[in-house]
């Protein structure tokens, strides 16, 4: 097994923090959390208490002031390791916060950010709509300029923490038939016109809460825009490296645990009187997958380093998205298939990341989108070649 | 060499293919009509039902004289592939697990007052059954000589201690196909008997939760603590197990791979309409190459799968035991069955995960294909043993009149 | 549904086995009997084919008229597949590409007078012939419409300009198939002629070096500059071109997979005999798991491209284009052909690279198949278009009588 | 494409160096030396004269005293892309040489080694025997004790610089039956009884010159054994981590070339009036081999950080030298299936490319035994589990 190189001291001694988080106030409640099919409030709350939530934040809003995406990626590996990949703690902290990060005035930034560090408001981000999915030029909802508000019309769907969030920062066509001209604006809980329709049924992530989300006539404040008006796209298109960085760490994370539980599982089980790994067959299945999970936590560690650095191209973040759901979903599969029968009940861990998986080649962008992407960049542009 | 149907056997197909169209399809589309563990209600089921025995399109599989068509396995491998173009397909025409299974081995096995008493209420869709071999870690699983129920002869009665593991449909199931150990020869040491829910000395330890969607009638735990069961419900003679087991589940292997072939094929079906009506980028998908290359392969892989199934179909019906074909078929089906499901939810993205298509349903079901009826490793090294035994000999054709 | 040969192709197929393992076997393991290019050489070839054809082993696949035996496709996979376990088979019974490929479309298009001339040294084992299409880039390469070659009609004759490349044989052909362009008809542009070595106005530029081992007379790139050819030597009608392209390249891919199917068995019959014999680290290599499996599921997957094979070519019988079933057969033998040689290097090890197997000459040899009579990604997109046009109809089974 | 960040100034300003070596001395000569079967001699002189050979050598014996592997990798990548894998530059200074840096007396090291710097003498190491394979335990050629010398009797197979060699390291058996008592012999071209069997013809790599090797009644001084008579076994098996690195190297270098040149190629080549490259199979094609290169290379250079800090164990070595070769043929097949015809012509590089990677999964330890050794660390070992 490759070492992990890109740790120093204070991360060890984090992961420490973060693994006890997770062992003392996520694991007990996994099982209830996804029978009733989203994790209480409290756990962001208590995050935010052990200053888990938005590290990055400058401290005068409440944060640590940690730019290093290492500890987030040690928080997320823990968190599914000894959690459940449904906690979406990390969308909360590193996919929706940094939009605010970014794109906010410090104003917005004092009314949005105190309370998402401390987990007094959730956070979730509407980008996708019914008839959208990746393509998101194709977005309708649509904010018209009323002078002193914008009026919300549309209707989002897929959207992950969407019944638990307090703030939804919501994409909206703001140019009328301009496709790229959109704003990002920050829907709050009990604005009138936002309603929130059943939550999701799913093959699998049950604790993860997906939601739709309707906006009639919303007036949403002129102070709840992010940035400008009409460069919501190209925002949106700059955060998606490092949201496809998160769930690369979070695949690449599931995976890790499913083999390591795996280990685990065919050293004791036995089968024709020998113990399961004592076979050939579950070996070299077991050898297969360590090469891979290794080469890819390389690949993606390298990928972090560069992130920190600010120099994480849109090609290589989906490279490394496409790489790890790839793995995770493989891993998974064999790691499965080396459980047997057992691996198809719902006691065994294994059956529920099963399930849990599939959706890693499908949301931040399919695996396509991701060639497509990691393709053109080759210069293979069917649109730029004659 | 010939690859056509008989038109009797095409006779069947069709009238199964529109009753599927007409009276099926519909049902499965309204969330109302599935139960909690993602089958069809009861009520919805009896209603079917009972349109298809009026169509004649019931336990086609069964001799006449039992009640069916006596379609021989050619047919029923046209016929069930056609049937499980729904989800909700097989059980409709009683052609699902495990009652398809149990009702061929009795019908093979029973004595005609057995045959009374306990496959005539099957037959009429009145009872439903359960077939209980498998046993929890570290009793008989894929290995019945490991089998640890045992059947002590008391008089004219014997008395069953053990448990059993992953029995499905035993939450439901009225008539019960037990295996237990009467003796320790190798060969000869177990029994088949039959007995009836409503008997005492056993019950249903726990309902255990699975990944997939269930069979009515889940997938249970049995404890026996003492269950009598008469010497006259013994199927075939004391020793006889071990090949009633083999009678169940040779056959049973190939049945799967039928339906498997027919969701197969509904997977396909769902992602090209999909594909052919979402247009993203500017461009249907349908359009794109990467997608065309997926759905090719697949349509070329569900032919594999219909070849495999056929030969070995037509092999039992020569009377072979056509292990080989059987395995053959098995490793390919369900590995094709968990291909097209996976490649349909791709190409619906978001929508495939979400249970607005049958897609996550087959998904999920699909995965125990690979690790029940013997997983793909056990095959492989079946078929080497048979090659390593055979030679070149191993691929033939046999030769005709 | 009758998955049997009938008793004569038994026959055929058995005495075409016994004279491979008695007669060619030995002589493909003397090295002595290759020439230059990795082929049998022509003294060894000639004895071998005058026992053939003493053994009345000759042209099997053509009518009984033309001096075959009319065995038809069923007929050509089964011995086909039988002749090609060794390396040199098919060419010794006459039944290799490219002869193969023209010896059977003259059979069909050629006028007797056509047939006496160019076709009868063929099947008589005097005269070697060459298939004259394909153009180096940017003209026509799979794609015929590009073709760049000209005919232009003068008087009661044509005149040939152009260049051709990769044409297989023509180093040592006497008959020559060419197509060329006789107008800008987008299906009735291109016509066939037949032409001699002797005729003046076209050369061998060169013979092309290819990865693999060549068929007599390599793959040569051909200038024509002036050749001229009476009007009597065009085969079928002037704009007819197309049309003899589909005929000779449509049945050609399916020979192919007939031969490959023998050449994978082959691979297998080398691994196994090496894995049964090789000791390493205590244990023979046919008793590790991993070895069983890959020779378990390439036994499998040679069974598959049977089926696949036979029933394209039964289809082919019945007189159907059989288009989807041989493109199906096509992507799987091909890539078949290049798991088990690569399959069974592995399983040698050092000794599987070097060349004291054919398993080198097989695996260099295989990387083609994949290339040629349309790439894998071609076929997958051809099936999709047949399933978008036939919907659940692309899987069907013909109605017998 | 994840930039290499392993490398400082002085790396590249090397690569610089070894790219115009190889390109002015290699490269005008690779079709003939492929044609003869083996590079010239003079190449190993050329390239001792730059300083390119047993650069870890200690100045005393003509060397840099350059440990840092990163010099060797980056030289071989240029020997690959712009020469051919068939010059075995690199067995000489990285597999064979650290026998005798490792375990040879002062005054040994000073008779063999300079010639081994300078190119005067060429290198090889005889292990494989006909019936060994990678079983090493297996060896049967036998040196015997008589005195002052050893008598040497046996024969060797699969030879690597077999024909060109003045030096051969040679295995054998010490102990009589004892299977794991073994030396290190070195023969010196010339010595009576030690002859070599013609070249051995191959699927590929024609420019790599492979022998047999035959020993009958040779007299090998004393003073030619390397370290202990009975400790051969444990110096080959030491020796064997940093061997699978070296090839690991080969095998990237090797793919990524492929990667590269097909690049330019699907670019350029038209078909159905379209790039190839435009089609979206072929950037999906490339977007997949792009992804594992990257995780490829990633997952190489830690290893090779590791190894010059001493620490690259067999079982990630195995790791790396499995992954490698098996993206190695998979990448260079996905290639020539883009060249379409003209990849099966030997005018294109890649159809030899593909003949030469064949032998990748099999020398150096097989694809199943790198599994073996990959799977037992995991504690999979059915002859250490009950």
């Amino acid at each position: 097994m490759l070492p992990r190189r890109i740790f120093a001291t204070e991360h060890d001694i984090f992961r420490d923090t973060a693994r006890r988080f997770v062992q003392a106030e996520v694991a007990p409640h996994v099982d209830r959390w996804r029978e009733q099919g989203h994790v209480d409030r409290d756990i962001f709350r208590k995050a935010g208490a052990e200053g888990l939530l938005l590290m990055w934040a400058e401290e005068e809003y409440g944060g640590l002031g940690l730019s290093d995406l290492r500890f987030d990626q040690i928080l997320q590996e823990e968190v599914i390791r000894f959690g459940d990949p449904g906690f979406y703690q990390n969308l909360h902290s590193q996919v929706v916060a940094p939009y605010i990060g970014a794109f906010a005035t410090p104003e917005q930034k004092r009314r949005f950010l105190p309370g998402a560090v401390s987990g007094e408001s959730i956070l979730a981000l509407a980008m996708t709509e019914p008839g959208t999915g990746s393509d998101l030029a194709a977005i309708r909802t649509k904010a018209e300029d009323r002078g002193d508000h914008w009026l919300l019309n549309g209707s989002k769907t897929y959207i992950s923490n969407g019944m638990l969030a307090d703030l939804v920062v919501v994409a909206a066509r703001t140019g009328g038939d301009s496709p790229r001209s959109m704003g990002l604006f920050v829907v709050e809980r009990g604005m009138e016109g936002f309603t929130r329709g059943r939550k999701l049924k799913k093959l699998g992530l049950p604790m993860q809460d997906t939601a739709e989300l309707f906006f009639t006539d919303v007036r949403v404040p002129k102070e709840n825009l992010l940035g400008r008006p009409d460069e919501g796209f190209l925002y949106m298109a700059k955060n998606l490296a490092n949201e496809r960085l998160q769930v690369a760490i979070g695949s690449l994370a599931h995976a890790q645990t499913a083999f390591d539980l795996t280990l685990d599982f065919i050293r004791e089980r036995r089968v024709f009187g020998k113990p399961v790994g004592s076979f050939q067959n579950s070996r070299f299945a077991m050898a297969e997958m360590r090469v891979r999970l290794d080469a890819a936590q390389a690949f993606l560690d390298q990928c972090v380093l560069l992130a920190n650095e600010g120099s994480l191209e849109a090609p290589l973040a989906a490279e490394v998205k496409l790489l790890t759901s790839e793995v995770e979903n493989d891993v998974i599969d064999a790691c499965l298939q080396l459980h047997g029968g057992a691996g198809y009940m719902e006691e065994y861990r294994i059956a529920r990341m099963y399930a849990d998986a599939r959706v890693s080649r499908i949301f931040a962008g399919t695996s396509e989108i991701m060639k497509e992407i990691v393709g053109r960049a080759l210069g293979l542009d069917e649109r730029k070649m004659q | 060499m010939d690859f056509t149907l008989s038109p009797r056997i095409e006779d069947f197909r069709a009238r199964i293919a529109a009753f599927v169209e007409e009276e099926i399809l519909p049902v499965e589309t309204d969330r109302a009509n599935y139960d909690a563990h993602d089958n069809i209600t009861r009520e919805a089921l009896d209603g079917l039902r009972a349109k298809a025995r009026a169509a004649g399109l019931w336990c086609l599989q069964l001799k006449p004289e039992t009640g069916g068509q006596g379609l021989g396995k050619v047919g029923m491998a046209a016929c069930y592939e056609e049937m499980n173009r729904s989800i909700f397909g097989p059980v409709v025409f009683n052609s699902a697990a495990p009652d398809d299974g149990n009702m061929m081995v009795l019908e093979q096995a029973a004595t005609p007052a057995q045959k009374e008493r306990w496959l005539a209420p099957v037959v009429a869709g009145g009872a439903s059954s359960a077939f209980a071999m498998t046993e929890p870690h570290p009793g008989g699983g894929s290995d019945p000589g490991m089998m640890l129920t045992t059947a002590t002869r008391d008089g004219d009665r014997y008395v069953i201690r053990g448990r059993k593991w992953f029995i499905t449909g035993a939450g439901e199931a009225r008539h019960f196909i037990l295996i237990a150990r009467t003796s320790d020869d190798a060969r000869k040491g177990l029994t088949a008997f039959l007995f009836d829910r409503s008997q005492p000395g056993w019950r249903i330890d726990r309902r255990i939760p699975i990944m997939g969607p269930e069979e009515h009638g889940g997938h249970c735990e049995l404890v026996f603590d003492g269950l009598e069961i008469p010497a006259e419900n013994v199927l075939l003679n004391e020793g006889d197990g071990l090949k009633v087991t083999q009678m169940r589940l040779g056959p049973a292997r190939l049945t799967h791979c039928m339906r498997w072939l027919g969701l197969s094929k509904r997977c396909v079906e769902i992602a090209r309409a999909y594909a052919v009506e979402r247009v993203a980028f500017g461009e249907r998908l349908s359009q794109r190459e990467s997608i065309q290359m997926m759905l090719g392969d697949l349509a070329m892989q569900i032919e594999v799968g219909r070849l495999l199934v056929m030969k070995a179909a037509w092999a039992l019906d020569r009377g072979s035991f056509a292990r080989k074909e059987v395995s053959m078929a098995k490793v390919h089906v369900a590995n094709l069955l968990h291909k097209a499901a996976d490649t349909a939810i791709q190409i619906n993205g978001a929508r495939g995960y979400s249970k607005d298509t049958p897609l996550e349903w087959i998904y999920r079901y699909a995965r125990q294909a690979r690790l029940v009826d013997g997983a793909d490793e056990v095959h492989k090294m079946v078929l080497e043993r048979n090659l390593a035994a055979e030679g070149r000999e191993f691929w033939k054709w046999e030769v005709g009149a």
